[in-house]
């Protein structure tokens, strides 16, 4: 039944759903489970043609929590799993979401933001789920969502995100929007072998020594799949070593502070970002996602009136970026944070300038993305004060 | 009259034991019942993994010795559905409580069934949730006495059999824990049998149960499986309803065949992938008009 | 009641199984369950306690046990089990 | 020039994406340049106004959106009427003949000045039904810009249509191109300028 | 031969027609039944309430004058039961479609239909999820192309007159929007129904079902739906299945008398309520060892 | 079918969650539609009891969706409603939650925290669900949230829960936590007469001038029930004052703005405080829940040992109390956030010290709350700082 | 085919009822289902085009009409009605 | 005393949350003081270890938990031997007398020390058993505790027994009450301390 290339190595005009779809495959995704929801349904509808072509599965399931847990589920068969969705979708896939972080489950879930709450705007782009993405699941937990800005970026981004997930064993969102989803560009797709692939690492050793729960000094412990052998016992409750459920405050201290140190202790490894005119910025530009772009003509027009404008793009969004931010805040004026939502990245940001620098948001709720004069207009004020 | 190891201690994380289940709880019973079918089935026990959701019945998933996935509340089902599609070599067996698999659970049950995915759904009815504390469920049988109907229950229950038949099991059987023989048997047909089946096995809650109700202890209850049953292979699943002071109707009442969900997918896959690949603008360039 | 024809194989023909029982009294829940229903009586409740103070069965007549593992299949607790004894020839 | 904005404009099911998509996939599939396409429609599932924007040029697009449009395609008098004022001066709009009855005003071409831009009507619908089918009309009119405007190659075009559309559609579509080709390289001298 | 008010448009949102619904789409055939069966009937329509889901056939709830609630996908039912049980004098309708009643929304089915909370549920059938554009869903018959199953679907539909009635419902029916008068008659013997009723309308989706499967377009399948029917009034649920290339089923399948919730409720409650309220200890205090 | 008062007034000994339930039926809820899950059931088992009596309706659903579901539909039928969860629960609720808030819907959501992510501790204590009650349905939106430090409170606060509900027009939450709703107190229930009521403000015109979502100048529409004779449409989408769907960015400006602002603007009267040992404080403790009556010990211990310590205890949580925390930032040294979670409130005070105080977390994921003499170290600490 | 007795009321036994089509032609989408399905065909697609761009329908034989409404009942979009004529006498 | 911790610890089944519930109760409404009552059990439904921690004071109780317990009430050995080292020296212990083996050391009363408690052993379940019913265990414990250290008035544990049982069971468990409290009227000079 192998018929299709999983890598289609070449140049392409393609939308971002599509890319992302692309991406899961070269990054080695073999398992889609999935509910349609605009903007996110042409990923799967990618990925429901493609999948059978090299041997991978697709399905539809009746809704987005039997699909996350599809995914889980695929996962711990040791298939690189991964499904996608819009907010409404997401907000179900929580509660499945957070047993992912507990079990350790490495999975991709795309969320291609639309305007919200609720129902909201589903063809229209929005960027309200920004917080829902570090915040969403009950309980503590440290996560990594990613940002792509382009449809090249849902391409390299998607591989990016199975890398990591596979490397530090937990569910990696990517935060795109509908603008991106749906925006059709060039993307090139390199030969398979030049794509770096992360598997996650395998525990080989007899069983009678394996401990599912035991981590290795990065703090991820070394996985199985399900009919390895290794008579392995996953819950959702607190568990010990062994994987067995505990009761003791202990347990949970151990267990819930590792899944968060996994991810900080190596937030220099997950931490993407891009910087232009950095050099001399005393005003920064600080944006995601299609935001991102409309900043980056923000800030042409801006130094073409001779504004010394920095433009930081979020590639990781969490863990965040906090070291920069606060380096930064110690040396500019003002950080100004465009984003489709009513304010969410921006306390972040906010937090982390610690009073040092002010912090202008510039927010619609979504349904458009910005005039570059809007933000532009907040250069001039931040400029001026 | 003492020694250290029980027979079926390699089958079980043993170190576990003495399990959380209550005095005269039948989930134990059932529990070894899946043991002993699995043993005698000769199998690859590494390759056979135990999913289940929440509940007292529910932990079954911790006691074997198996691969065992204790997921969330309800979605045993569909993790399973994940694991057997992601390797098709597993036998996929789901365990778990009637409040689980029919009340929060109830979607995946008649989609997993309406697919005829190969997976075996146990599910233990004991009329009750056992580990909140005893609410009542979709099994609660009507006029019954628990902690959410203080008044007697007035939803009447489902029909198991009836609902998963009706959604397309290929495979539906009925047993009780006294019936530990035969309830042995319908696990080994249910896991070896190719699509969806599913075992509905009765089981004393005495704690959540019983107890309110007034109906004596564990083994009151299991002198009423023993007595008040009748066994009625092939009964037509419509008419095997639980009611109160009627006869239990116990049985295998499904068993036929249908493709699976692999079989009509490799069969339907088949047909194509005689081109090579090219790639094409499939027809969501054009599906421009697409909203919610 | 069996009206099938018995073949006369005489030094097996006359004996039955039997058995032997175990009890892990520790795992032991007190339900009463192999008591009850044990179809030669070979157990009782007895007035021991476990360390959890569950009351534990006894075996009041092992010769009586013919091995059928009801016990054994009934016990929630994988507390009793039965291991056949030797046939007495 | 190195950089062209594009706006297409009509109602769903007149292939306005599908256009759009096509005139960007020439660029950055087989002229190698950089493109972008962001597409626009309303909610109903049929027959709400959409327009696709296309953005053609050497350096990396950052901003998907048009700012002044060189050149509007406008499938619809809707979309004629909402999109043609913010044509950049001295741009190009082509309209679909049979569907559009453009104003007087700026859109005509009343000498090089700073507030006109170039005008074509193509009755590109009827083009297509008399190549058999109304559908292509959409590929009419990028063979007529192709003509008019040195934005894609139309080797590249050709290419485009080939790689993307599915086998048995390929010759008509391929023959709606040439049409509106054609058409096109007569009209940069002929009348079908209005 | 045009004037400015349409017979009906007292009855519709008529500010905001024409609907966003396709060229030959049936939702609107089915609006129109539903809007005729009610004025029929003469209930208050001020009391009269359509709930939906999310979906093309979701959208009814905005186009009839009445208190519509559109809610999220999947969620019509559950929304529609504490409308009713918060005040029962209302006439409550649920009005969507195949993917949002049966596949996200299953479970709720199900469980109304078990409860049998006296609810109208009308499930445009239309074999795909529309909105989205053309996605499989639980209805999609077997080989079926979609967005989703681009080489053919395989994965069995669900029989939904089987399913509800499994469950408990009392009454369903299935019609096409070809047959508007029955279809007229079915809603409102369902509406005035006391307890849970389900209609099932067979619809045509030219633009994500039809087109894709050159099936023609929406004339063809009403055609289709003249010539290839056959009513069955009183068929066994599990007989009505829809095949490919068969005959459709459709008739009144089930009609019976079950109590209702709420006459459930009111009986189970009359037997309480002698004694004046004394606070007790409820058994909850004890209930100390309860997880999960 | 009338039996029992609604109001149990007197002296009881009662738990948190049974307090809870007697305030609902108190403040006039007359619907809860739950499903069961510990710590948080006995509220539903206290409501399966209570309300027949006094002539409401008690349902237990099929899942914790169709309870929100079943909540948000009895509002529109012009009841008072309620629901009760945790975690597990509470992350099943949030796309329904967002509906609530789109649609304005008054109502009632408790949420008994215990220790995760995922099935965790269900018996034990956390309070790791903090920040998912702020951000946990897509899309952007303002909520209200009150946390509860006793059982006197689980009654008090349901009551102010339902007020707030029907004076603003959203779906309050009440972020209680496992010990706080298992704790057995003296609860004092006042006279009938005593208990303050607000109620919606209805709309009461003539049909054709009836605009459903038209504010009034507290940014809140007058509402109406189902079957009333208004003939509503009532939508998830992004909508105009009919009520009625658009796809216009500015609708969604103007919509999703007032859906935040009435809540923004409104802060004064939504916020509650509790304040000890202000006038001299140099640190001040902030803490809510069952963490506000530990850190109250801390303090005991620290002013006996001569620390110039305050307490701030957080009635309200959301809307945060942004304000009074500036204030405080200005002239105390250090803020000390004891949590049961990785540090969730800790980030908004951090946020709003703004680096003029520093902010201390103590932090335990939960399962036991903190020991008092930990949270001195912490005061300890800040004191040599 | 009745097979009750007919009574014979002369004036109107032989009428049969008769109706006017009127159409909301910026309603109409053109789907042909009141034209296909009208047992008289009074109705016909036109060469007309509403603002929308969809054919519409016309009425060529309103004469044949018995307004029996399948029209009516059948069209998708609240675009055609039947009202009755007064009988003629 | 104007506050008092009182620790209650064994198994689950043996009704110690209803004793910390009815003492709870007798101070908080009958004797209009505060109290509170907190309480931790097992992951399993029945039979493992629990205690409830009660704590009447005067004032507002805020740190709902013991710090230094006055009383310990425990019906296991597992819960004597985990709680009564924590009990506050001259504090009061009181054991189910068939259920619990006290150790030698600092339980045993020396005469009043830095490191002493009082103890006194019941064998409550016999007692109740006597009664009636070993369930009302925990109601005998309670009556002894009353008798033995001024928390709660007599009549006010009488009017928190009644106002809290069903019906049926009110009669029996004021029985229990008396039994226990008329026991340990006696041994506050007798020999029931260890
Ligand atoms: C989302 C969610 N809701 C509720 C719960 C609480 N909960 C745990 S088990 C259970 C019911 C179990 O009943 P059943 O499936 O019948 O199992 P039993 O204990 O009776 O064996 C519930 C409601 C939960 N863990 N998660
Ligand atoms: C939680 C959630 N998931 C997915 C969607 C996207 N969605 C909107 S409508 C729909 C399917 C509608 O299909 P159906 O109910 O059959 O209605 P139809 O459009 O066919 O009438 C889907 C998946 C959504 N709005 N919310
Ligand atoms: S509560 Fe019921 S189901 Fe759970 S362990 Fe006890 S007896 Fe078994
Ligand atoms: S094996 Fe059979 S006969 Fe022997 S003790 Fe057990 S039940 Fe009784
Ligand atoms: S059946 Fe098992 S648990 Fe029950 S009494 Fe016998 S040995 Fe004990
Ligand atoms: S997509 Fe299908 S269901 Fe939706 S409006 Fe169009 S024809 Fe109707
Ligand atoms: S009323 Fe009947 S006869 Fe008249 S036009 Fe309509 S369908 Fe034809
Ligand atoms: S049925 Fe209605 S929409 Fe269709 S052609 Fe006739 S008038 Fe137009
Ligand atoms: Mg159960
Ligand atoms: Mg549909």
């Amino acid at each position: 039944m192998k018929r299709g290339p999983a890598v289609l190595t070449g140049v392409h005009f393609i939308n971002g759903d599509v890319a992302c779809a692309e991406g899961a495959l070269a990054a080695g995704c073999r398992f889609f489970a999935g509910y349609p929801i605009t903007p996110a349904t042409e990923i799967a509808e990618r990925m429901a043609e493609r999948l059978p072509e090299v041997g991978g599965t697709f399905i539809q399931m009746e809704d987005e929590i039997a699909s996350i847990s599809a995914v889980l589920g695929a996962s711990w068969a040791g298939v690189k799993a991964m499904t996608a969705t819009s907010g409404p979708g997401f907000s179900l896939m929580m509660e499945n979401l957070g047993f992912g972080y507990m079990t350790e489950t490495p999975c991709v879930i795309v969320n291609v933001q639309r305007g919200g709450p609720s129902t909201g705007l589903p063809t229209l782009v929005g960027q309200g789920d920004m917080m829902q993405a570090r915040w969403g699941s009950h309980g503590d937990y440290e996560t990594i969502a990613l940002a792509p800005s382009s449809a090249q970026e849902m391409f390299d981004l998607t591989i990016a995100a199975f890398n990591l997930s596979e490397k530090y064993r937990l569910p990696v969102l990517i935060m795109s929007d509908a603008v991106i989803g749906h925006i059709t560009e060039r993307v090139i797709i390199p030969p398979e072998e030049e794509i770096p692939i992360v598997n996650r690492k395998r525990f080989t050793g007899p069983r009678e020594t394996y401990l599912p729960y035991l981590p290795e000094d990065d703090l991820v412990p070394p996985m199985v799949a399900a009919g390895e052998g290794y008579r392995v016992y996953i819950t959702g409750l607190t568990h010990d070593e062994r994987g067995y459920p505990s009761t003791s405050p202990d347990a949970q201290e151990r267990l819930v502070r590792r899944l968060a140190e996994k991810v900080r202790r190596n937030a220099r490894d997950i931490i993407r970002l891009e910087e232009r005119g950095m050099e001399d910025a005393d005003v920064v530009l600080v944006a995601y996602g299609i935001s991102a772009r409309v900043a980056y003509r923000a800030m042409e027009l801006a130094r073409a009136a001779g504004r010394r404008v920095g433009w930081l793009r979020l590639i990781t969004v969490w863990p965040f970026p906090e070291e920069r931010l606060r380096e930064l805040a110690a040396r500019v004026r003002a950080f100004i944070v465009p984003e489709l939502n009513l304010g969410q990245i921006a306390r972040e940001v906010e937090r982390c300038a610690a009073g040092r620098a002010l912090t202008i948001p510039v927010l619609r709720p979504g349904g458009a993305v910005h005039d570059p004069r809007e933000i532009l207009a907040a250069i001039e004020e931040a400029s001026h004060v | 009259m003492s020694e250290e190891r029980h027979p079926l201690d390699h089958l079980l994380r043993a170190d576990r034991l003495p399990h959380i289940w209550c005095p005269g709880c039948g989930i134990g019973i059932a529990m070894r019942c899946l043991v002993l079918a699995l043993e005698e089935l000769r199998i690859p026990l590494d390759r056979t993994v135990v999913v289940s959701g929440i509940g007292c019945s529910a932990r079954v998933a911790g006691y074997v010795r198996l691969d065992g996935f204790h997921t969330t509340h309800g979605r045993a089902i569909p993790f399973a559905t994940g694991l057997k599609l992601a390797n098709p070599d597993l036998t996929v067996i789901v365990f778990s409580g009637d409040g689980d698999l029919a009340a929060i659970g109830g979607n995946h049950l008649i989609h997993a069934a309406r697919r005829n995915v190969d997976l075996t759904v146990i599910c233990v009815n004991n009329f009750i949730y056992g580990m909140t504390g005893g609410q009542s469920g979709p099994t609660t049988p009507l006029a019954a006495r628990s902690t959410t109907t203080p008044y007697g229950n007035f939803e009447p229950p489902f029909n198991l059999p009836a609902l998963v038949a009706a959604s397309g099991a290929v495979y539906v059987a009925r047993w009780t824990v006294f019936h530990v023989r035969r309830l042995i048997t319908a696990l080994q047909e249910a896991i070896t049998k190719r699509g969806f089946s599913f075992v509905e096995i009765l089981s004393p809650c005495p704690t959540g149960y019983l107890r309110r109700n007034k109906l004596g202890d564990a083994l009151d209850m299991m002198r009423v499986f023993k007595t008040q049953s009748e066994i009625r292979h092939g009964a037509p699943p419509a008419e095997v309803g639980i009611e109160l002071g009627k006869k239990l109707i116990l049985g295998k009442f499904v068993d036929l065949e249908r493709p699976t969900y692999h079989e009509r997918m490799r069969k339907q896959l088949a047909a194509f992938f005689i081109e090579p690949y090219v790639e094409k603008v499939s027809e969501e360039v054009e599906a421009e008009e697409v909203e919610s | 009641m069996s009206v099938e024809p018995t073949v006369h194989t005489p030094s097996r023909a006359v004996r039955r199984p039997r058995g032997r029982v175990f009890l892990l009294t520790e795992r032991c829940k007190g339900c009463r369950f192999c008591v009850e229903f044990c179809p030669r009586h070979v157990l009782a409740m007895s007035d021991r306690f476990n360390s959890k103070g569950y009351h534990v069965p006894a075996v009041i007549a092992e010769e009586l046990c013919t091995d059928c593992k009801m016990c054994e299949l009934l016990c929630p607790e994988f507390a009793i089990y039965v291991v056949r004894l030797e046939e007495e020839r | 020039m190195s950089r062209w904005e594009v706006k297409i404009a009509g109602f769903g099911g007149q292939g306005i994406i599908l256009a759009g998509y096509l005139l960007g996939k020439a660029a950055a599939v087989y002229d190698r340049r950089h493109a972008t396409m962001v597409q626009s429609y309303g909610p109903e599932a049929r027959g709400s106004a959409c327009n696709s924007q296309v953005i053609i040029a050497d350096e990396p697009i950052y901003y998907p959106y048009l700012t002044e449009p060189d050149v509007l395609i406008a499938m619809s008098q809707e979309a004629y009427a909402r999109f043609a004022p913010e044509v950049k001066p001295g741009g190009l709009v082509l309209i679909e003949r049979d569907l559009v009855a453009p104003d007087a005003g700026r859109l005509r071409d009343e000498g090089p000045g700073e507030d006109t831009v170039r005008l074509y009507a193509l009755p590109a619908t009827k083009i297509a039904e008399e190549l058999g089918h109304r559908i292509v009309a959409n590929i009419v009119m990028l063979g007529f810009l192709c003509a008019l405007a040195p934005i894609v190659s139309p080797s590249g075009m050709r290419e485009a249509v080939r790689s993307s559309l599915p086998k048995s559609a390929i010759e008509l579509n391929l023959m709606a191109f040439e049409a509106g080709y054609e058409r096109g390289r007569l009209s940069r001298s002929a009348d079908d300028r209005v």
